[in-house]
């Protein structure tokens, strides 16, 4: 079982001071050492941008892909081996702009896996650019007028997508966040836990400060989180109020559990075998 | 009546047309899988427009006694679904040749010829009603009357027609039905000079697609994971493999598109397995970034390309090999990587096992680069023998092998350029795969020195590689020594080229066929050495710009007397093939 | 201003027998001519599928791209020539498979635009494989055990992804589909018509039969096309009772509206001036 | 102490070190550009790794009386903003160079060597704090005190920084008091050789990066449409049109993808506008399909690829050539381009109007092939001049000309392969494009002579294509006739080789440099004029297999005495480039 130290790697931070990848990184390793993990029993699969330095801080497996497609690549490792606890590290760009052809299909399928969205409502890796996630108004580098196309909702976008467990975490509630990645990574399908992440560089409107005044708990709020129209309610709420906490969480049978093959031992433990072939090649005769 | 030529050397070329939705393909293959097991040697293939029900559909088949590489250019017996078929294919049909068609179908004065042509009359709409099976099985009553035509029992056909609706009685016994009153009428009211001597045969044989038999391959080969998005000519594996799935233990995935599907057979493969995927041009666009993933992580892939004539959506139902340099450059940056192009379907078998072996022992992705005409079309061979089948799984350490000292490290820097990979969840190791440029661990850098030296130790692998595909006959040579002429193809190409130096040699002019197989490294000694003392050359391609051409003067300086680019979307004929030939000679 | 017939072509038409996109193709041609336009006036962007040779039958500008891309060639026609009413056919692979990246973009832009979606919950033009919007456990080529996918609902996707009008027809309710088309064409936004449209070759459970039966207008059931929950839950009805009709219509400004050159003539008609260039240059002195 | 050599012939290197985040590249380019409205001429270049904050990051800023053509390999003033900046370029220092650092910085004993170096402090820290400044504008006092170094005045530093701040008066000032105390402070307490001589100026130039030229030819060219995702190295040229988008009249759009941004770009030609989209290896991977949708519906669009090191995301913020192959072959299918390679910032402005022209003079799509040093290096030049741009639409049919007889042909077959195109709503005119194969309407066909007649009039276009980059100056030689030594290179590598030419010819060797610039259609006879008589001859490419070089080997049959692959991510050095040719030579 891992410990937080041995979670780290000797590469040198080069998160900008501040930002709050920091403790989401922090955030996930609390859960991982929660869970009792060791650190081969991990996979962590990162996009690019800021977020995608995660493999290069977290000594567990690592998979540092190509922009946007961290969920394809998450979902084939759990189905090669289904013993890994697989954790996608996305960026909002790299799950929502980039890679929103994956995710509705991620979340319909349900394999169980976890994908953490660190989210900053920018680019940042970048240099500053609007993201799907940018609210209207927000002046950037690609929107000097302020955005104007409505900001995609990763909530409901979840929520219509069938996902089984819909979450939301702020960096500046780490309690909150270490007890929401553990119920994350324990749920068995396909988890969504979209990170709210102040960009300290490049995002002056989504800032610590913005967030500390405005989330409430869900968990202390009275919402069911077995109630869909109230969880597509809540993640409405955006201005006075931002909702953190589960929106939504059912279970259902995972994407593995479809598979026949997954029923014995992992994948990657089975013994190549071409004799297999034989049959079949006889019934082309 | 005189038999045709080909019937005189036991060999005879069936068309069987008719609109989308009447069952061609399935016509013809049931007729290839009935004369295979009658021992006879088959080569079918399909014709037809990318609709669902309606545009023409042909499937030509020719069989003998012989091997049989390519379709003959000209038909013996067309077997008219419709009255389209019976007038598109007139020209194509060898004097004395005939035509099978439903009584019911009336041909106006001067549309056939009356000489030359034998019109064979089949009441197919009367025999269904009566054996009350559904209008499509028009289709196996002619099947039945052809047999009768070139003198054989109906025997393999019921057999293979049975099986194909084994569970389901009542439709096998009227199918049986079916073909025997065809074969009976046929055999009363008609005579054809097209009879086989089945002597000849050679029994024991299957009936395979260039598709079926890279998806044994990957069996064969210990592939346990496919991921895909359905397109022509490459969804046909992806149809089998997932058939077959609990058979194989394999996992077989429709992707969401073709992006995820590669990014997830690189996600297979960087956690230990063999993995796959397949598509044509357009999708395979989109996994050109996918596929510089695995080349810059060095993840062991196979993606089979299906190319069909481009550009754009081109024509998504017939054949080119018009992708041959956009596979072998394919994806930004450099690393090295396998393209390999089979000619026919015992290729399609052992050089898909090949690249699996490649692929996971140099840690790099590697290119089937087949196509439509390769893929869809029918070939008798010999069974594949999976005993000769050796997976060589390269530097993969097993997870009980893992001595557990030290961190791993993922890209060792190593003499031969390959690192040792572990197995994902191999005890007390982890992995790091990084698609930035990385240092042995797979953190990432951009360290002038460091990089390089990582570059270096991918390119590393390829005089080892290099060796290795040259004890895998990459260039094969087909005919005998000092020819007058030699021609040069690659894929599907070969077929047509082989059917074309037996039509040569029986006009006393002597070819040569130099089949490429391995596109990339490329087998510049080999080919050098086989073109010696050639004769006159012909390369043969089915794209605009002498693709290959362009990449062999490349590799060597060596040119042409003649390039032929054919690209209309269909594959060259045996009979062009010689015709050209001979001019050159 | 075009006749049902001069909106056809003299190409053969090759949809299989019976098949929906018959009645499709007659309810959106019966829309155009209603609201009077001229061929020269609309433009068809077509996917690939079966749906996709709407362009060979439709005799308005258009254009056939490739798998999955309708919707980023018809925002980018729009903005070109706002002058065009421009029309996407899509197909249910095409709209939510391989083009999934691109339809919560669309929706949140809000160009004005309308997408005709071809649903017949199955890929027709490559031979019946499953489609995102094929329903748990429907036997197809590739789900030989049935879909383990939880489909894709066009309809509460749109919705999660802010579109402005979110609508669905079916083929065997001819009238109110040309109603519901004409709705949409005339909507200033992004309009997506989800059209249940039966594959006569592929689909045999969602028939004319299935529909038959269960279909029921929304327009006469009391629902209010403003109430963003009832939305959601009335997109969550497919079982007995499936709606058809306008789901939620809200209007807000159209991604034209929020850039300043489009306030005066098209895009297309404007002279090219390399003059503009020279007080820019000298902006670098 | 003895001035540094390039001190004498009035030129010198600066270089301004420190952590992403301190203002590295804005400080090194204000720098350039005071400089160059001194009247001296510039070259700066950017070196950092992909981190917002922290790692090191160095822009070099080489300055003349006379043309730069790419930063010299040895430093004559570092800026060093941190400890670890002047002990990392100490190597680069030439002899006589010095450090201009913070006075808090303590170096030491032995960490500066005693000879040879200057150390210049300056109270950076403590100015700024008077000045009530932020951290950040020790940047600016350090730039103050190098141009009293160099014995300049603070002039034009203060304009630039003036402009950059304009209507932010307290910003100005206390930027202004910054430079004069740090100015001030060099001037008394410091001396150094390396002074200007102002009198060879030349003035009025402008100083640009290749995006900012690129982006400045698009406008010029009347681009109306640019769409695309962010890239490094790509997106400085998207920054800079969206900013200036009401200045121009142009559609700028992030799109959400690469496939978005260029379908979108393919959707707007269609239309009739000139479109352009621009990305880098991965993101070009991604438009490859769409890419060839343009190729197959003869769209013209215009895609900047901007290269960087790969495979895969390899190393985002450094430099390479290694995507050459690719981007020529790139998409499935044939059909004619153009693939053309900018070697400075005024090949970035005219040949992305040239770029422009022939896409819609002859319907095809267009690469502009540039690479991370040239599109964020900044470079001193001759304003453009609007005034030279001829644009030329080709058989684009303007709406009042249209003259409404019959059905509009969008693929007309014409002898010179061009179909007139109409726009978009032109009135009585309907406009079918297809992806699909097509017949001259564009409805979508298979038809084997149709087919070839589409494929057929599509490659007409070539011959006057080539004809048309004949007459664009395809191939550049620069040197004198007779050369010791041929260097043969493309795009970024054109500065440094024509440093490297400054320097041989000031040890007597006479060398020429061979620049490619339009690497498809291939100008093969130009190539090989230029290559005559030319001496040894050494190929010079940032990419691991030489691709240029293989290029060359299938066009033409030349090959080279020396091809010199680098591969870390960095450009060549001037002084690199001629030892080896001295070598050679
Ligand atoms: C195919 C491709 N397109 C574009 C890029 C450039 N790119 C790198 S990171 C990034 C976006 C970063 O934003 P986000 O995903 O939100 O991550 P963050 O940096 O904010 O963590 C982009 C566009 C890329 N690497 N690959
Ligand atoms: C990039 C790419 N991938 C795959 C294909 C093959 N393909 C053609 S149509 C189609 C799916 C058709 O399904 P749908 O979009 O629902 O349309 P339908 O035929 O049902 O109208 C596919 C996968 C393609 N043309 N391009
Ligand atoms: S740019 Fe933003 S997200 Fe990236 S490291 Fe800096 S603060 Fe964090
Ligand atoms: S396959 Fe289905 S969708 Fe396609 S034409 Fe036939 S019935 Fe219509
Ligand atoms: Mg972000
Ligand atoms: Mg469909």
């Amino acid at each position: 079982m891992a410990s937080i130290r041995e979670l780290g790697t000797d590469q040198k931070n080069y998160w900008c001071p501040g930002c709050g990848n920091f403790g989401l990184l922090n955030g996930v390793k609390r859960a991982i050492v929660r869970l009792g993990l060791r650190r081969d029993q991990v996979t962590a699969v990162t996009g690019i941008g800021c977020h995608g330095k995660t493999t290069n801080y977290l000594a567990v497996n690592g998979f540092h892909v190509i922009h946007g497609r961290v969920l394809p690549v998450a979902t084939a490792i759990k189905l090669a081996n289904k013993e890994q606890t697989v954790i996608g590290f996305a960026g909002d760009g790299d799950a929502f702009g980039i890679g929103m052809g994956h995710f509705p299909h991620a979340a319909r399928r349900n394999p169980n896996i976890t994908l953490v969205v660190h989210n900053n409502l920018i680019y940042g890796l970048t240099t500053g650019q609007t993201s799907p996630t940018t609210k209207l108004g927000h002046v950037t580098k690609t929107s000097p007028r302020g955005a104007f196309e409505e900001a995609i909702n990763p909530i409901s976008t979840a929520l219509a997508s069938n996902a089984g467990f819909v979450a939301r975490g702020y960096v500046g509630e780490m309690d909150h966040l270490v007890d929401l990645m553990e119920e994350a990574l324990r749920f068995r399908g396909f988890a969504l836990v979209d990170i709210l992440q102040p960009c300290v560089a490049w995002n002056r409107i989504n800032t610590y400060d913005f967030y500390n005044k405005r989330v409430y708990k869900l968990g202390e709020s009275g919402h069911d989180p077995t109630d869909l129209t109230a969880a597509y309610e809540r993640a409405e709420e955006w201005s006075e109020r931002i909702p953190i906490g589960v929106f939504y969480k059912v279970e259902r049978p995972t994407y593995g559990d479809n598979f026949p093959v997954l029923a014995g031992e992992p994948m990657v433990r089975k013994k190549l075998d071409s004799g297999k072939v034989a049959k079949l090649i006889s019934e082309f005769a | 009546m005189m038999g045709s030529p080909t019937a005189l050397e036991n060999r005879i070329t069936f068309l069987i047309g008719g609109e989308a939705g009447q069952g061609i393909t399935r016509g013809g293959s049931v007729l290839g899988r009935s004369l295979t097991r009658a021992g006879l040697h088959v080569f079918g293939t399909i014709d037809y427009p990318s609709i669902i029900r309606g545009g023409h559909n042909f499937y030509t088949l020719t069989v003998s006694g012989k091997e049989v590489y390519a379709p003959d250019d000209m038909v013996d017996l067309v077997i008219a679904l419709n009255k389209e078929t019976a007038l598109l294919h007139l020209h194509a049909l060898r004097k004395g040749g005939g035509i099978v068609y439903d009584e019911r179908i009336d041909f106006e004065e001067g549309e056939i010829p009356e000489e030359g042509v034998k019109l064979f009359s089949i009441p197919l709409t009367d025999i269904v009603k009566e054996v009350k099976g559904p209008p499509i099985m028009r289709n196996t009553v002619a099947l039945g009357a052809a047999l009768a035509l070139v003198g054989l029992d109906t025997k393999h056909l019921e057999g293979v027609i049975a099986e194909a609706f084994a569970g389901r009685e009542k439709v096998v016994e009227s199918n049986v039905s079916a073909i025997r009153m065809g074969h009976d009428f046929a055999w009363a009211h008609h005579e054809f000079d097209g009879r086989f001597k089945t002597e000849e045969s050679s029994p024991d044989r299957i009936m395979v697609t260039g598709s079926e038999a890279i998806a044994l391959g990957a069996i064969g080969a210990g592939c346990m994971f496919y991921s895909a998005y359905p397109m022509t000519p490459a969804s046909a594996v992806l149809h089998y493999l997932i058939s077959k799935d609990q058979e194989t233990g394999m996992i077989v995935i429709q992707a969401e598109s073709e992006i995820a599907a590669v990014t997830m057979t690189v996600g297979a493969a960087y956690a230990g397995l063999r993995s796959m995927t397949g598509t044509s041009g357009g999708g395979f666009c989109l996994m050109t970034e996918g596929f510089g993933l695995a080349g810059a992580t060095e993840s062991p892939i196979v993606v089979m390309l299906g190319q069909r004539p481009g550009p754009s959506t081109g024509m998504a139902t017939y054949t080119a090999q018009a992708d041959l340099l956009f596979a072998i450059h394919v994806s930004q940056g450099e690393f090295p990587r396998v393209v390999v192009a089979p000619g026919d379907v015992d290729d399609c078998f052992t050089r898909t096992v090949e690249a699996f072996n490649l692929a996971e022992k140099y840690q790099i992705p590697a290119i089937i680069l087949a196509d439509k005409h390769i893929l869809e079309s029918h070939q008798s061979t010999q069974p594949f023998d999976d005993e000769t089948i050796e997976i060589e799984r390269g530097e993969l350490i097993d997870v009980d092998e893992w001595t557990g000292e030290g961190e791993y490290k993922r890209y060792e820097i190593t003499e031969s350029g390959v690192s040792p990979k572990i197995i994902l969840g191999t005890r007390g190791a982890t992995m790091l795969a990084n698609g930035n440029e990385h240092d042995e661990y797979g953190f990432t850098t951009a360290d002038p020195v460091g990089v390089v030296a990582m570059a270096d130790k991918r390119f590393r692998k390829s005089p080892r590689l290099v060796e290795d595909i040259n004890g895998l006959e990459p260039v094969k040579v087909y005919g005998g020594s000092d020819p007058d002429v030699t021609l040069v193809g690659w894929g599907s190409t070969k077929g047509p080229a082989l059917e074309a130096l037996k039509l040569l040699g029986e006009e006393g002019i002597n070819a040569r066929f130099i089949q490429i197989v391995y596109m990339e490294p490329f087998p510049s000694e080999a080919f050098a050495k086989a073109m010696e003392d050639g004769g006159k050359s012909m390369l043969l391609e089915t794209n605009i710009t002498n693709q290959l051409g362009r990449l062999i003067k490349e590799h060597t300086g060596l040119g042409f007397d003649k390039a032929w680019a054919k690209y209309d979307g269909r594959p060259f004929n045996p009979g062009e093939i010689a015709a050209e030939a001979r001019r050159l000679a």
